[in-house]
């Protein structure tokens, strides 16, 4: 059966929409699940990170970044002249699949709890760091050579101030410096409730990415493609690194989920405000509508698979 | 009926461009704004308004002729070619 | 005192509306209350059923349905004839009365609980299998020999894709799916938070309650008689049938609160569509404002002494 | 004021007929729509909007008169009777 | 094109202001109003609708040009030295 | 560090409506945040009053009353001829100040149960009595001698049936009725997710506290200085009296921080109704920009100190 009965509301979601069920999460609650699951994972790193010592993580952290980089770089050129498809969607597709999904990370996490395995506690550190850089990398391969103006500042707000990667750092300190002890009396909340709140969130998911998913076939094998072979590589890549950095098998898991998932919180807002001529409905309908799904029913599991046998053979 | 002359300017747009559109509509001169959430379908498809990046807005502003152009004019070179985006506007009396 | 103390969270709701409160609920929250609660009532009801064999099941689960449905047709002739209603609200109101209500169930559900009865966990599949014959009865009791066309595909599609019934099955399968063990992980949120959740969902229908009474008032006295006599009368049908299946004292107490039960979510939506002609104040009016306290507050502990009783002599 | 010279509806109703309603808009030759949740009163009774069977939806269509007529007709014939309604409409310029 | 002329009156004002008002609007004469909850920004400052106190509420009222007289009137005299307010009519013609 | 770890997330609110982040808190969930905080302190301490006699609080509570029946007739003259503020504002400021805010308190309560003390289960009790009579202090304060009509029926409706004082007493109610045990399966809802909905909660406040702070800074250093200087002085009050009826150290610091805090639920609605020639954005931008973070950062601490002082001395 599948890996992680959570997925299986996500499937929900998506009959409901595909079939115009009158199922609807309102707005108000969207967003209080998700303000709910970034500051959860926040937290979370934040209680974990107090836990190791800080100065061992600079360089891990640093070539983590540097390999993160060149996901964009390989996905933007495959995009442009084997896609064909116009500079301003080929960067922001890039720069969306260079960024990370929360949500896809904590279905891994969920994935690794299930089989009992840990991780690095930094992972969390890793995901907020990696939700930036593709995005900015995206504004500029989109820019380059145009001349056309950006609205920077209004973009760099929208990155850093938006509230995932807001929530997301601000929960990490709020974690940091209260430290385990102190956060305890919140983890009735925040993570007992995580798995539930997960559960809803992907119902939700299902809802929106089915309504997505059309948009994306109207364009065509390449996109779909696409969004099921780019996280596929950006997997190996993250499993090859994690790997040699000395990762526990569960911290390679998520470096390769992270690398492999696609940002559909942070990343579509910068981009629409930063790269207006690109058409959302690709870049959504690609990371939502097929490498999400993709990636919690096969990736997940998939990965692990690799993982598992490169920690075999390699030791 | 007693009142005023004024000209009565909706815009319906994406919700993401909120907090920049009415700093603009500030700037350019409006005495106040209404916001309001809003859905809908047009030339852009769907618009459900399930979550922010799918959720339009609907902005009234109340004033002279000359401020709905100035403003028509600012939002069609600004917006109108990558966002969706409906202006228009009918006559209205102020009463207070 | 009261039997359950969750109720009193009803009268609190319905005193606030009464005394015109500025206490509002506001849309978004009871759409999520109820989210949760239909996805949690069949969640468990999937567990619980994984560990049930199927079989021996069905030939109960036909009579259930083959009882539940004299009770539109016991409802609607007396609506009709004895309370001079129209063809088209005498089907409808018949209609509210054979489909069920989650929030009642959940409430006689929360008694067994209090008591540490046990229940045979498919009830919560009889649960999902009243909602929609009744539904389905009325329409055709509405049309009958009045060739008005039906809007049925529009009407089934509201009927099976719902939220109210799809979220109910959805859950089922995806309890029934994942099992037990992987269900425990969404435990703290599904089943811990059943009950206080509940209480919310009371407060916000003793808020709306309390707006339709009035509406049922100026109808008259008959549809209040009948708001409270039919849900006693369709209880003990409920009861004797309960007891002659051979089921435990708390199975026949819910299956007796089922068959008394008025439904408020799914029978109105869809009635709305398929029998606009019916005024739905009535109807609502009737369900909500006068059975559903009554049933709380009054029925729950009457069926289960009534069932007591025949236990005890019939044993 | 310059602009293209259109006629605004907007159709105030049961939110029950959401889905329904916007598919016939469409389908009857619109080319947008703007749907927003609302509460009210009128002869139906009052409309608290605090759950979906007990709120209304407002629904704005810009378009040629002859659009507006029809939509009008359409909802007068198949909603009239039974439902909730409110049909007004206002002279507005379009300016995009 | 066709229609029952009418005044369409539009209020924006202080969200708390709701229950007092559709029972004044009621006692008024108004046959119906609908309600919308709206955020802005005017001559009392800056209204972001993220609690109660801070939201407001856009009321809409077909009427004939007397009742929106009447309230017009009602409003500026009761409500229009301490709250934040506006008020506008357009013309508009009933359908149903 | 921070005496209490909740508090940083008023921070991480008001950092992000200060850098004018795009982080939301939806109104439908704010409402509901406030619902639920509402009633779970309602419950619990009906609860605890379940557990002890009346007859012994009926005195102690009467000079709780009437000292804080001081706080706004020392405030009002402050604000009137050293602020030199208009007679409507200054009434309206001293019914804020006179009045409580719940979620100081809770502040106050998670404080307590960090450094395992208890309190006398009463105070809530005192919460909601004090809720409502500086109100009705500053209406009557603002219409002295102006021969002004005040909506008095409207606003004692508001005020009685406003749902901070209605849900307060509701929940009261209910606690108090239902009694410990059959509250138990109520506990995982309000009471373990206590603090983390606190949290969010605090979140929103930062987010609607950073807007309101501005205002209160073109008012000038008055008021700013009258927000900081009257919770201590209602404070030392609340200490003394705490003290001097032999209440136990936790119960002192309650009272302490019931007198210092101000309303901003139940007193804005009040007087926007009663007092509309008052400026709103005074009382709220003092009580809720500064006097509130004042009192979780700096207040409750200090308090807690200074009557460690007296119980050591005097004890
Ligand atoms: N003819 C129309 N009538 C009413 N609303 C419209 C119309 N056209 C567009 N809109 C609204 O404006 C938004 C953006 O329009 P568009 O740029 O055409 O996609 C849509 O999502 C609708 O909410
Ligand atoms: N005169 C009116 N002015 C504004 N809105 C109205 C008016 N009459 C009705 N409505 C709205 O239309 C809905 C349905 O109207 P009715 O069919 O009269 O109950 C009401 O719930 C109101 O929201
Ligand atoms: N010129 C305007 N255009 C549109 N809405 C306005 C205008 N002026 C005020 N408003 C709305 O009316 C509310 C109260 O206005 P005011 O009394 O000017 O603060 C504001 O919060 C806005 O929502
Ligand atoms: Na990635
Ligand atoms: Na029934
Ligand atoms: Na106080």
């Amino acid at each position: 059966m599948v890996s992680e009965p959570v997925v299986l509301f996500f499937l929900l979601g998506a009959i409901a929409g595909l079939a115009k069920s009158d199922l609807k999460i309102p707005m108000a609650v969207y967003e209080a699940l998700s303000i709910f699951l970034l500051l959860a994972i926040g937290l979370h790193g934040g209680v974990k990170l107090a836990e190791s010592e800080l100065v061992p993580l600079l360089l891990p952290g640093l070539a983590v970044l540097v390999v993160a980089a060149f996901i964009p770089l390989i996905a933007f050129p495959v995009l442009r002249w084997v896609g064909r498809m116009t500079r301003a969607d080929s960067a922001s597709i890039a720069g969306h699949y260079g960024s990370v999904s929360v949500v896809t990370f904590s279905v891994a996490v969920a994935y690794l709890a299930q089989r009992g395995l840990d991780y690095e506690g930094h992972m969390i550190v890793f995901l907020v760091l990696l939700e930036i850089p593709a995005i900015v990398i995206g504004i500029l391969l989109a820019k380059a050579g145009t001349g056309g103006g950006t609205r920077w500042g209004k973009t760099l707000h929208e990155v850093f101030f938006g509230k995932s990667v807001f929530l997301l750092i601000g929960g990490l300190l709020i974690g940091y410096l209260a430290g385990p002890e102190n956060i305890e009396p919140l983890e009735p909340m925040f993570w007992d409730l995580f798995k539930g709140v997960l559960a809803l969130f992907l119902l939700e998911m299902g809802l929106v990415a089915s309504s997505r998913i059309a948009e994306v076939r109207s364009y065509g094998v390449f996109l779909v493609a696409f969004a099921i072979v780019m996280p596929v590589v950006a997997a190996l890549l993250g499993i090859v690194l994690g790997w040699g950095l000395g990762m526990s098998l569960g911290g390679t898991l998520l470096l390769a989920t992270l690398y492999a998932s696609a940002s559909y919180i942070a990343a579509p807002a910068a981009m629409r405000i930063a790269v207006p001529e690109a058409n959302p409905a690709l870049s959504i309908g690609a990371s939502l509508g097929v490498t999400f799904p993709f990636n919690i029913f096969v990736g997940v599991p998939l990965y692990f698979w690799l993982a598992e046998q490169l920690y075999a053979v390699g030791g | 009926m007693e009142g005023e002359p004024m000209r009565l300017m909706v815009i319906v747009t994406e919700a993401i461009l909120e907090d920049m559109l009415v700093d603009e509509i500030r700037k350019l001169g409006a005495s106040g704004y209404t916001v309001i959430d809003a859905r809908g379908w047009g030339e852009h498809g769907k618009r459900r308004g399930n979550w922010r990046q799918g959720g339009n807005i609907r902005i009234e502003v109340l004033g002279s002729e000359e401020l709905c152009t100035r403003i028509a004019a600012h939002m069609r070179d600004t917006y109108q070619k990558d966002y969706g985006l409906l202006i228009y506007t009918t006559d209205a009396l102020l009463h207070n």
